[in-house]
């Protein structure tokens, strides 16, 4: 093979094609698609594509174009009642257009490219990067807005299941340390039920229990049941509440 | 009165650096609409009529706009300067596909460069030189993007009618 | 060629906004040190001996930069160049789920993002995109949010109401 391209070199399948086509002199609207097609994925052989999202546009032409030859290659379905070569129409019509309509930009890409080296004759505004700043201007739309509210949603929606997941980072040391500090500011002593207030998930209410526990273990703190049914009462060892009553 | 006027004018497009609208000349400096006008006209005498290197355009609304001269281009695209950063092709491939379709979807400029945009739209987004555009009213409700104000800046336009032909294919 | 010159060095102060040595200016411009001194002390006497906006002033180095006269500051200031910045992804996901859910307290915010919230809500208020709206009356007494008069504002609606319709997931 004379030619050896760097794939990453193309920007798409689109401009390898068109560099194909152009390098051949070949005329757009008369492309020999059996030739061009084999050039073009033999071009995709010859090269390791590190990049795999590029590589699937690229394979995506790959069989567009394998297609295309078998279409060229099968004898056309003559149709009874018209024979007219008017309503033939070329298989390869559609890709003449989107090359025709790829290179167009392709230029206009060129010349906003060297619009902005300078390299044509334009203007340059200040650089105003560091002025001084007045009020702030949002510009963002509802549709962003919508558009980040709806992905949100569905990420709920995916991640409800494993929600509690999250919540590994509770420790049962952390819920002893915040048992000891509630009952601080809550003069020494508090209900039972209400070290479960504002509790959501199961798996904290675990952990305030079993730091409870452990704190009852340690004797840090003292649990009395004053009546059968009555409220349990929680109160800081070593402090007044601690006298027999 | 007349001279400070004028100075100020000078002084307001200058440090704005974008297109300043005859509106808001007249609010801030407080002087009568017509009187702005001859002075501003006199300001855009004194800078067009010789041979500078910075220029002020009028451009549509009235808005004035104090700019480099086309003639010292060369030069400075040679400066460097802080903001300044060459655009990849494919930022500029998709920026050419905006630019002249726009608004235009992520899908639309996809087929017409045969490649995934996604990264790219997101990166141009980032940069403020495109913006959204509210959403296509078609299935799926895609996201149309249109240029920015950024985007004339950094490619010296003072409105999108200055972007070059093309020869439509 | 003089000429040249010296709207090549108008252009480069301008665009910079910045102090230009004057190494840089030759390297740039490539014309020799003695013959741009000139020049530039040309230019110098132009903006600086009339009574203009905009001024050039030499620093050591030598290093020169254009900026505005003084005399101006006064207008200058009433002139604040708006900041047109995008709120980011964070802002606007913990924004939608305001609008669309308040009074909504924090916690409940970071349940749905799955993520902390407090530093995006303190910039929301500060910049009157939300407010406090009195507490919940839960455990903790944790405080409630909503959208304020600037959300409207700034996303174009003129009530609640107006905001998109959304299918519940």
């Amino acid at each position: 093979m004379t030619y050896v391209v760097d794939l990453e070199a193309f920007h798409g399948p689109m401009d390898l094609l068109l560099y194909l086509i152009e390098k051949d002199e070949i005329n757009i609207y008369d492309i020999p698609i059996a030739r061009i097609s084999d050039q073009y994925i033999s071009h995709l052989q010859g090269n390791d594509v590190s990049d795999l999202d590029n590589l699937g546009d690229f394979l995506l032409m790959a069989s567009y174009l394998l297609n295309l030859k078998s279409r060229m290659l099968l004898p056309r379905p003559t149709v009874e009642e018209s024979t007219d070569e008017a309503d033939e129409i070329d298989p390869r019509e559609e890709l003449v257009q989107r090359l025709l309509n790829y290179k167009h930009y392709k230029e206009a890409a060129a010349t906003l490219g060297m619009i902005h080296e300078g390299e044509m004759a334009r203007i340059f505004y200040r650089n105003t990067a560091d002025e001084i700043l007045g009020p702030e201007v949002i510009v963002n739309d509802l549709g962003s807005l919508l558009k980040a509210y709806r992905s949100l949603l569905r990420q709920l929606t995916e991640e409800e299941p494993s929600y509690e997941i999250r919540l590994e980072d509770i420790s049962v040391e952390d819920k002893m340390e915040e048992i000891m500090s509630r009952l601080a500011e809550n003069t020494g002593e508090m209900v039972f039920q209400d070290l479960f207030l504002g509790v959501r998930y199961r798996r904290e209410t675990y952990a305030l229990f079993l730091a409870l526990l452990e704190l009852l273990r340690l004797q840090r703190v003292v649990a009395r049941q004053s009546a059968v049914f009555g409220d349990i009462m929680i109160y800081l060892r070593g402090e007044q509440h601690v006298d027999e009553r | 009165m007349r001279d400070e006027v004028k100075a100020a004018l000078e002084a307001v497009l200058f440090v704005r650096g974008e297109a300043v609208g005859l509106d808001e000349l007249v609010e801030l400096l407080d002087v009568p609409l017509l009187d702005l006008k001859v002075i501003m006209d006199e300001l855009l005498i004194e800078y067009n009529n010789n041979h500078r290197g910075v220029q002020i355009i009028m451009m549509a609304g009235p808005a004035y706009l104090m700019c480099t001269h086309p003639d010292c281009s060369d030069i400075l695209s040679r400066m460097e300067r802080p903001v300044r950063r060459r655009l990849s092709q494919a930022s500029l491939e998709t920026l050419a596909v905006i630019a002249y379709r726009q608004p235009v979807t992520r899908a639309e400029i996809e087929k017409i460069r045969g490649v995934k945009c996604d990264k790219v739209i997101t990166s141009l987004l980032e940069r403020n030189l495109i913006e959204e555009a509210g959403t296509k009213a078609v299935a799926g409700k895609p996201m149309q993007y249109i240029t920015s104000e950024g985007f004339l800046r950094v490619f010296g336009l003072t409105s999108l009618k200055d972007l070059p032909e093309l020869e439509e294919a």
